[in-house]
């Protein structure tokens, strides 16, 4: 492992879209918050796969079916070392964050949640830790209820302890980091007096567990859900992360091939942990990718990584702080948030703002982030948003302020 | 380029819009959104013998989606109704100058054109059901 | 398009995988029905998105995301045209044929299926298009009931006429081709019959769509599945076929992102077809490389694929029924089935018979097949399986030939 | 390669499996599977003063699995339960002369072994379940 800070000039050229150009400008891309970019060895480990050892796994004895089945196991274990979780048992692939909240709203969900229950939320949630839980609420006639955000970004902790205290609060389901304010919630915290009640609580930390050292044991949640897409991993592999515990009352949830153990005709015998809650061929070559992807993570070490993202967000709002017109939402020191910055310049929409930027080459989020309710909270329909990883550069925030200088330009303002 | 897109014209239109508000007792009030990016309109009528007597607009979105729609009002008002079937996505586009947009800000564009066709289709199938389904047939949406 | 029959010894050099050696030898493929290799446009495609325009979807109006979402919906397209569906709208992008299965009896049959009604199987079916019905008619207090397969590997038609006739009858789901027996069977007929009676009909096409020719509108179905990792497409990526009428009153299943027009506090609007049942970030890559998977099948000919495996499996079958012990189940005329050859030789066990020809580099599958129902209806509760595709030869089968006679020696029979 | 794989003894013990059938009477039964393949062992135990006084197993599967099970009920019988849980992944192997199986021939090798420490932690959880835990644990499964 590097000593010292992120050596950004050599990890970007681990990355071949950032030699790409947008508008015969070179790329800079401040969209991560969506998804990130992939480093060659992600690349290459999804083609070598398919290059040369290409195969259904689990069922098969033949020796390229072998190797798969290795490779696709590996990447459990890295992912359980990665969240340092008890056992691979505990760790689920699945599409993407969405699905496994998705297992957990109705696998979980529908046994436990019963009328007048109480789901607990946050103003912050994005779209996919809002809805599963408004259907779950509604087949169940459970409530769903927010802990508010204040204009400064962060949670409500004195709403959150009332709520907790509810005798009929039975999950909360949380971010771990606010995709559009970047506020870091303070989720031990919660976790802690959610356990006090015997409320389990899930974690959404597709924010977080890309940028910043994640713990399971210490943070001590029952559920968690990330993307691989958000972390340098291929699209299309989510992970549900669950408790030992509570994994084995779990119903499965999709069924089929590869989760049985045997099939008859009226019934049959589930597959043991955590294939049970794996039906039908998996998404190998990619879990194999995202492999990669924690193992190019590891070696930059994820505290570097923080702190890297710290540094730049810090630069880029001084920046920002001194264009009239500009409005920053969310935290306004950087150490109390992920490298996300939402803004609004004047009464440029975001849209339009994102269409000038493009034309600079560099590629920001405008829109509701899949975040309506917190749009709502700020009575707005939407934002521009800049989001930061590891290759990100002070060279490119510095383009990124002259861009929205022109902006202001275009638009008279 | 931006400089192309955002002309005179198109911000005059974004932040002077044309028939912009409510219009109590119109005869139709529609309201969609762009699932994309968030935008949204609401378009109300008053028709009178197949005329379009009065529009209103009321919505929230980019400067595209509202001067668009701020311009569509414009043209449509005191036509036929159902002269709006004919009205094509490349209508739009050339009225507000943009023939080069890229495919996620044309659905911006479009968005008001979208929500009053959805309008003229129900209107005509509130008084017509059996109408409906022909009309909508015919009215394309882009 | 070429003309004549499939040019194998040219397409053979599109697999890079196939110049690969196992155990010295050269690799022989024949376990296609698990899952087929890719070409290298697939691979490429891929590695395109990862290097060039890597970006989430739908919701972004910088270029890549523009460029991202027009791939991804190009896909689309390719598949409804492929299959000859209405629109785009009624093609879904799943994660595989068994997810696809589980959004109709999850979203579908919650809605649809009551108490005492009976859901109508076969006995050939794969467990994917098993479990979950028996997981629905559970929860439902339905039945299950299956339609008999004869020994020589046909349905029962009678059978089938009589079930039909129950007015207790809400859904068949059958297989289009076993993957085991390789039976090819007669939808058409059947949805015929079970429209008669207004029952609808899915029909999982995972062993059909990526062999011969398939046509939607002709065959009536209303609902249809199948996985593109069997079709040269990647893993991580299923379909969904629903016809329009039943779509537009289906529940959403999976929800959060993406499949949302508005999220207010406590309610919820969700988006147009198809998008309402495509929540959180798609497999984008994946999808995109199952594009240039499509066009490969399409610059070769889906009639020409099936002629080409009539004969390669009339080939095998007529040399293995020269050997000595050997048992081959299912229809003995390739005409009436799929490239799909079960077989048992004396005494030999599936697995064991599997590992000596993996001695011989070729790759055959062995075990219950996903088809548990179907081995106890054999007394059985394994078969070997040597499934062929597109770059198969005749002289692979020669080698295969004489790898099943030094398993017979090996185990002295 | 093949040659080493199914050697005599192998081959002997997969078609004359000794200790196989049903066992009345049987103090323990258990059943497990390998969801891989679809391997299946019962394995039923007579068990005196802690003493395994009789075992017998049924299955179906492969040479490896049934040839393994064969062995290991040879070599417990007479031998005391709770010596079970000391039995490894690699004593099986050696025994029956496997020790370079790839991963998916391995379950079929040690399905056995995994279903008769299944019932030795059964039997005694029976008897006495506060100690389950601490066998289980003991008993570590490969
Ligand atoms: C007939 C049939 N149906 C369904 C499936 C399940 O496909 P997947 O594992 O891709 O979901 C298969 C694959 O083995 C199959 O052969
Ligand atoms: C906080 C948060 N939760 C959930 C998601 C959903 O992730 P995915 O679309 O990969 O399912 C996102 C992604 O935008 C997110 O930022």
């Amino acid at each position: 492992m590097q000593k010292g800070a992120l050596n950004v000039h050599r990890i970007r050229k681990d990355f071949p879209i950032l030699s790409r150009k947008i508008k015969d400008k070179p790329l800079i891309y401040f969209d991560n918050a969506a998804t990130t970019q992939k480093p060659m060895s992600v690349i290459d480990a999804i083609r070598d796969y398919y290059m040369n050892y290409n195969s259904n796994i689990h069922r098969a004895v033949h020796q390229m079916a072998e190797e798969a089945t290795h490779a696709y196991e590996a990447t459990r274990q890295k992912v359980a070392r990665f969240i340092n979780s008890h056992s691979t048992d505990e760790i689920i692939f699945t599409r993407n964050a969405t699905e496994a909240i998705n297992i957990v709203s109705h696998a979980w969900g529908e046994d436990n949640i019963h009328k007048d229950d109480r789901i607990v939320i946050t103003e912050l949630e994005h779209h996919s830790n809002i809805v599963p839980w408004q259907i779950l609420c509604n087949q169940t006639r459970a409530s769903l209820d927010y802990i508010e955000v204040d204009h400064g970004g962060y949670l409500n902790m004195d709403r959150c302890e009332k709520i907790l205290q509810n005798k009929n609060t039975k999950l909360i389901s949380i971010s771990e980091v606010s995709n559009v304010l970047g506020t870091i919630v303070p989720i031990r915290k919660i976790i802690e007096m959610a356990h006090g009640q015997d409320i389990p609580v899930l974690v959404d930390a597709a924010q977080s567990v890309p940028h910043m050292p994640v713990d399971v044991q210490t943070t001590d949640c029952d559920f968690m859900v990330f993307s691989a897409h958000k972390m340098l991993g291929p699209t299309g592999v989510g992970i549900l992360y669950v408790k030992r515990e509570i994994l084995e009352k779990l119903q499965p949830f999709i069924s089929g091939g590869d989760m049985i153990k045997e099939v008859h005709k009226y019934e049959t015998v589930y597959n043991d942990l955590p294939y049970k809650f794996e039906a039908g061929t998996p998404n190998i070559a990619d879990v194999i990718g995202f492999g990669a992807a924690i193992d190019y993570l590891n070696r930059l070490g994820m505290d570097k990584i923080r702190d890297h993202e710290i540094e730049l967000t810090k630069y880029a709002m001084d920046a920002m702080k001194d264009i009239r017109g500009m409005t920053l939402y969310g935290p306004l020191d950087a150490k109390n948030k992920g490298g996300v910055i939402s803004f609004n310049l004047g009464d440029i929409h975001p849209h339009d703002l994102a269409t000038i930027l493009n034309d600079h080459g560099i590629a920001i989020r405008s829109g509701h982030h899949c975040a309506q309710v917190l749009m709502e909270k700020f009575d707005l329909s939407a934002m521009s948003r800049a989001s930061f990883y590891i290759y990100n550069t002070p060279e490119e925030v510095d383009k990124f302020i002259n861009a929205l200088n022109d902006a202001k330009r275009l638009f008279g303002i | 380029m931006s400089e192309d897109i955002y002309r005179e014209i198109i911000l005059d239109h974004y932040r002077n819009p044309r028939n912009k508000g409510s219009l109590p007792n119109a005869d139709i009030s529609i309201h969609d959104s762009n699932p994309l990016c968030g935008d949204e309109i609401d378009i109300h009528l008053k028709v009178e013998e197949d005329m379009i007597k009065d529009i209103k607009f009321e919505g929230r979105g980019c400067a595209i989606s509202q001067a668009s729609a701020s311009m569509l009002t414009e043209q449509v008002l005191n036509k036929p109704l159902n002269t709006v079937k004919d009205i094509a996505k490349e209508d739009i586009l050339e009225n507000i100058g943009l023939m080069n947009l890229g495919p996620a800000r044309i659905k911006c564009a479009l968005l008001s054109l979208k929500v009053l066709k959805l309008g003229m289709v129900k209107y005509y199938a509130d008084r017509d059901p059996g109408s409906a389904k022909k009309i909508q047939d015919e009215s394309k949406l882009y």
